[in-house]
């Protein structure tokens, strides 16, 4: 330790060689501390930035880019919406309630830091093999926290995804999503300016937790994780919940300069990011923090992750009102510094210097690094699978009832049960539908939500795998009612210095931007999450896509549960024979190789507008986007949801295996009256989709040619009750 | 051989202990300004039988508690077993 | 008719209750801060709403109880004036003995959102009186601590009196294993009314699954008062 | 005088108790088929300062345990007190 400071601090020599440039001398101990996590993967994306630089970023309705705290996009009427999705994997893999719960605390306070009330939470969550009592526990533990901090801060958890499989075992991923609603003049930004303006901290006290957080997030775990016990912090939604009334009370007065949440690397990261935006400096003294502990010295100020708090620069003279506003909530508002015009970081302790660097070289200055990329072994052999050469099921009943039972397709309803999805009274169309959707109160509008990502395909087939992400989230989307505007990413991945994990990385990105791109939904920002390995093997590469749509008019919300008896179903797209990387193959077979099912992203986006266009028009009376588990499974959980049958009969020379699961892309299942079916088939024929007639909505049982025939109420029982019988016995 | 056994589980030291500053918030509200450092844990109170010896019950009480009563990630515990008669 | 909806730190569906209020029902109404003592005679009705006061840190309800508007809340609940509490409300009332029991956590240890269906006990309260005894309704919930408890004598005198509001229609209906499926309660002079169920979270058919049993409980308050208003004249 | 008070509250016996009861199932199904009556309770540790008499301080206590600390209605409480060294 002694003669390699550096590495304590998760540094390399070469980057401790260049901060010895950068300060002309030897950093101290508080400083290297300091440069440790504003340069740890987590803070400055070294391994990341020039591959996300591909992303289309840029977009009509775009407020506000990557780089802030969250991404903000216009929705008219001078509205706006701030949205962003956060990982907390590594916290959550050793101690899952406290580690998910604090992942929903930090992205929500990244939303209340923009200006923005937060309306609505999703997650997107992965685990190993659910009957693993390892995995239960996990899986338990995280949803416990995810409730436990959603619930009590009163934002609604509406929406998500959970997916099983052994790559994720001793890795789990947990990423939360918040949206929240603004007006145009509130938006806030991270950024300290004006000489001598004061900088606050709010919120709660500081303690010793989570110190070095940042960088043991961007290391792998080890069996010696379990032991870096003071890693976890303890979140506390209730004073969250005061902060962000007292923080949207003082954001609303107009006597801020700028605001944002200490997350990551805590003091550091906060004053120095907000210092750098505003090309100023920041000088503050450790003493003045308000602290819950005694005998804190710079270095653990500086690096306590302690969660609830904010750093503010209220204009001069404006101190007293910041106090004002906390007091009423109870917080803590303290003056610790000030704005400096020099453009350094300095840390006092009791007014005398501690530390002293530049607060640029500390936020934007961390080496950048292009990595070693080469497409993986696996490939190959995997993508060449021929399915072809299983044996056809005996019995497709039994075959529906296996895919719906798997945890990955079964309802998630045990989830989300724990969650309040229905607090703040705007959930227009409840979880267990494609995307949430939210009222707009005051508007005629709606907000539509949803989280995708298919790890496996990813696997399989990056570039195919990321577009196809993008493209079933905008799907969910349609299928609600409302048009998909922007995206926000939350990036999976194992240790980027593998040169097979960079390329899966690059090639994900690859695909997300061409999906992007072709279907106008721009990236408004997100978080990236390398190091998802255990000893065994990396996770499956997982870009969790979070899409936000808008809905001009509310009571165009649509569910996919079957509405009315002699209605008829239609398929909007088509049917290929693409069996690859399915959740047939995994329910039945426990395969998880093949090819992917192809993306036509320009079939796609016509798809989503006939889709689109029909639900506007007025005849949609049902729409379900048709994903995992195949076109059966969609129709199946149509008829659940709405408990009622249907009868189909579908022509094709699919092999019945591929007719029922094929996982082809760019397909929506919808019900219409008789009497809407030409105007619907019109629709499809001025932008050329294939669209066919699959039957009607009849009777209590799900009949597909003479190889499904099941009653409503057994395939809702196998649905439902597959997951809590896993976990409960 | 029955006993009863009591176990204490509380948050360790260094972490965050929400619940306790509420109730010390709630306790000054209510006029009791000389309190302080207040802890909120958990109590637990078990009957086990058919254990042989004072250490072979510790034995499971402690394997118990790191596997299920506590969350050694945050949390620590204590116990005290008593030999109950028969 | 004016209503009052009281914001105690943590509550998080107060402004729910407000818009139900001021946008549904369209009547005058203020939001009322726990950190005063007041006079609150000028409110025909007071709402205690949802959420987690204190972060219902060591009991549901119990710091809450003690704050300063608490004891004004007692002072125009014994007057005589209308009190609702919803969730967090109710737990509220409890603690501070305007209402009998106590709540524990569900018996499934597990947070709940969903709906239920309730069974209308006594449809002769100020909170019932647009329903009929038998009625039906679908209202959600959303706790982890609303398992209400009271001892058999206690019960015993709640049926009696016919304090009993509402019922979670069935033990399968019933998300936490309330002692006689017991959903909600008034005092025996039927002007406080606590209840676990939200009636503002489907109180407008665009929300959810097109509800709009709650609005049932919030416009016979709102009949209630017009016919005492007509009484006295006013 | 500042004294350390130990706090231990319960579900009354009467009272069923479904924490105790999710924790006695946990346990069997970890294989720990010796295990009964499991209650689960909360623990509060806190420190008083200035107060002159160990009766004086159980009457605080007691008052706090009262209004506050437990819910008489479904529990029962019981501490211990221990002056602090200054
Ligand atoms: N972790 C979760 N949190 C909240 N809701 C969830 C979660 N997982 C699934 N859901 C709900 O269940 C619905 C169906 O999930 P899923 O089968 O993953 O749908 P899809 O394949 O359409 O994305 C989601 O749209 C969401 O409403
Ligand atoms: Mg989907």
């Amino acid at each position: 330790m002694e003669n390699k400071p550096w590495e304590a601090e998760g540094l390399t020599k070469s980057e401790y060689e260049m901060i010895v440039d950068i300060l002309g001398r030897k950093p101290n101990r508080t400083e290297l501390g300091m440069y440790g996590v504003m340069w740890s993967e987590h803070c400055s994306y070294k391994n990341s930035k020039a591959v996300l630089r591909n992303l289309p970023t840029e977009g009509e309705c775009v407020l506000q880019g990557p780089g802030e705290n969250a991404g903000v996009i216009d929705i008219g009427d001078n509205q706006a919406v701030s949205f962003k999705i956060e990982s907390h994997n590594h916290p959550s893999a050793i101690e899952p309630y406290q580690g998910a719960a604090t992942g929903v605390g930090g992205i929500i306070r990244d939303i209340f830091t923009m200006g923005a009330r937060p309306i609505a939470c999703l997650d997107s969550l992965r685990f190993g093999d659910l009957e693993d009592q390892h995995v239960q526990f996990l899986f338990e533990g995280v949803v416990s926290g995810i409730s436990g901090y959603g619930n009590c801060i009163g934002v609604p958890t509406v929406g998500g995804e959970v997916h099983f499989s052994a790559a994720y075992q001793d890795n789990p991923l947990v990423n939360a999503m918040c949206i929240g609603l603004m007006e145009h003049e509130d938006l806030a930004t991270g950024t300290a300016k004006g000489v001598g303006n004061p900088v606050m901290v709010v919120g709660a006290t500081t303690g010793r937790d989570g110190i070095q957080g940042a960088s043991f997030a961007s290391d792998e775990l080890t069996e010696e994780s379990e032991e870096d016990r003071p890693a976890v912090q303890v979140g506390d939604p209730f004073m969250e919940k005061l902060l962000l009334e007292a923080s949207l009370e003082l954001i609303k007065t107009g006597a801020l300069v700028g605001i944002q949440d200490m997350g990551a690397a805590g003091l550091t990261g906060s004053s120095c990011e907000m210092a750098s935006r505003g090309g100023a400096g920041i000088e503050l003294d450790v003493d003045l923090v308000p602290k819950r502990e005694t005998g804190m010295n710079a270095y653990e100020v500086m690096l306590s992750e302690s969660q609830e708090r904010m750093l503010v620069v209220p204009k001069k003279g404006k101190e007293d009102l910041v106090k004002q506003i906390f007091d009423k909530w109870d917080l803590n508002a303290a003056v610790i510094g000030k704005v400096t015009d020099d453009g350094m970081m300095r840390i006092l302790n009791k007014g005398e210097i501690v530390a002293e660097a530049p607060a640029r070289s500390l936020a934007d200055d961390a080496p950048e690094y292009e990595r070693e990329s080469k497409k993986p072994d696996y490939l190959e052999e995997a993508q060449s699978y021929d399915w072809s050469q299983l044996e056809e099921p005996q019995d497709y009943n039994q075959a529906l009832l296996e895919v719906l039972s798997s945890p990955n397709i079964a309802s998630k309803e045990w989830v989300y049960q724990q969650y309040d999805h229905m607090v703040q009274t705007n959930t227009v169309v409840l979880p267990g539908s494609d995307a949430a959707v939210l009222r707009v109160k005051g508007t005629e509008k709606g907000l539509a939500v949803a989280t995708d990502c298919n790890g496996r395909y990813c696997y399989l087939d990056p570039e195919t795998g990321g577009a196809i992400a993008v493209a079933e989230a905008a799907r969910n989307v349609v299928c609600s009612g409302a048009e998909p505007l922007a995206i926000t990413d939350g990036l999976n991945f194992g240790n980027p210095l593998k040169p097979e994990i960079f390329w899966q990385f690059e090639k994900c990105i690859e695909g997300i931007g061409e999906a992007c791109l072709s279907l106008g939904t721009p990236v408004t920002g997100g978080n990236v999450s390398f190091y998802n390995e255990s000893p065994e093997a990396a996770i499956y590469p997982t870009p969790i896509i979070g899409m936000v749509g808008l809905l001009e008019d509310i009571e165009q919300a649509t569910t996919i549960d079957f509405k009315d008896e002699g209605d008829l179903i239609l398929l909007l797209g088509e049917t290929k024979d693409e069996l690859g990387a399915s959740e047939y193959l995994q329910a039945l077979y426990g395969l998880e190789t093949g090819q992917p099912p192809s993306l036509d992203l320009d079939l796609e986006k016509r798809v989503q507008e006939v889709c689109l266009e029909a639900i506007k028009a007025g005849v949609v009376k049902s729409a379900h986007d048709c994903a995992d588990g195949g076109l059966v499974v969609a129709l199946a959980e149509s008829c659940i949801s709405g408990d009622l049958g249907a009868k189909i009969e579908l022509v094709s020379d699919l092999a019945p295996s591929s007719l029922l699961f094929s996982e082809s892309q760019s397909r929506i299942v919808i019900s219409v009256a008789e009497e809407d079916l030409a105007q619907v088939k019109k629709l499809a024929a001025a932008k050329d989709i294939p669209i066919s007639e699959l039957g009607r909505v009849t009777g209590n049982s799900l009949v597909v040619n003479d190889l499904v025939n099941l009653e409503v109420g057994e395939l809702k029982k196998e649905w439902t009750e597959s997951i809590p019988t896993l976990i409960e016995g | 051989m029955d006993w009863k056994v009591k176990i204490k589980v509380m948050l360790k030291k260094s972490i965050l202990d929400p619940q306790g500053q509420a109730v010390e918030d709630g306790l000054e509200a209510l006029g009791y300004n000389n309190v302080s450092e207040v802890k909120v844990g958990k109590h637990l109170e078990l009957s086990i039988e058919d254990v042989a010896t004072e250490e072979e019950l510790e034995e499971q009480v402690e394997e118990m508690c790191e596997r299920l009563l506590a969350n050694p990630v945050i949390e620590d515990y204590t116990f005290q077993v008593e030999e109950m008669e028969g | 008719m004016k209503f009052g909806v009281v914001t105690f730190p943590g509550s998080n569906c107060d402004q729910d209750c407000y818009h139900v209020a001021a946008e549904v029902l369209n009547k005058p109404t203020d939001m009322v801060w726990h950190k005063d003592k007041q006079d609150l005679s000028e409110y025909d009705c007071l709402i205690l709403p949802g959420g987690f006061s204190y972060g219902d840190y060591l009991r549901t309800g119990a710091i809450a109880r003690f704050s300063p508007i608490m004891e004004s809340v007692i002072e125009y609940a014994e007057a005589g004036g209308l009190v609702i509490g919803i969730c967090n409300g109710f737990q509220i009332l409890l603690e501070a003995g305007l209402l009998p029991g106590a709540m524990k956590v569900n018996d499934s240890l597990k947070f709940v959102c969903d709906y239920t269906k309730l069974e209308v006990v006594n449809d002769d309260t100020p909170f019932t009186n647009r329903c009929n005894s038998g009625d039906i309704l679908e209202i959600p919930v959303a706790h982890g601590e609303g398992n209400y408890h009271i001892d058999e004598e206690g019960l015993a005198e709640l049926i009696a009196n016919q304090q009993i509001v509402v019922r979670y229609l069935s033990e399968e209906e019933n998300p936490n294993g309330s002692v006689d499926n017991i959903a909600g309660i008034c005092n025996q002079e039927r002007n406080v009314f606590g209840l676990m169920p939200h009636p503002e979270r489907c109180s407008e058919s665009i929300l959810g699954n097109g509800s709009t049993d709650g609005y049932q409980i919030f416009a016979s308050i709102v009949e209630y008062l017009s016919k005492r208003g007509e009484e006295c004249g006013e």
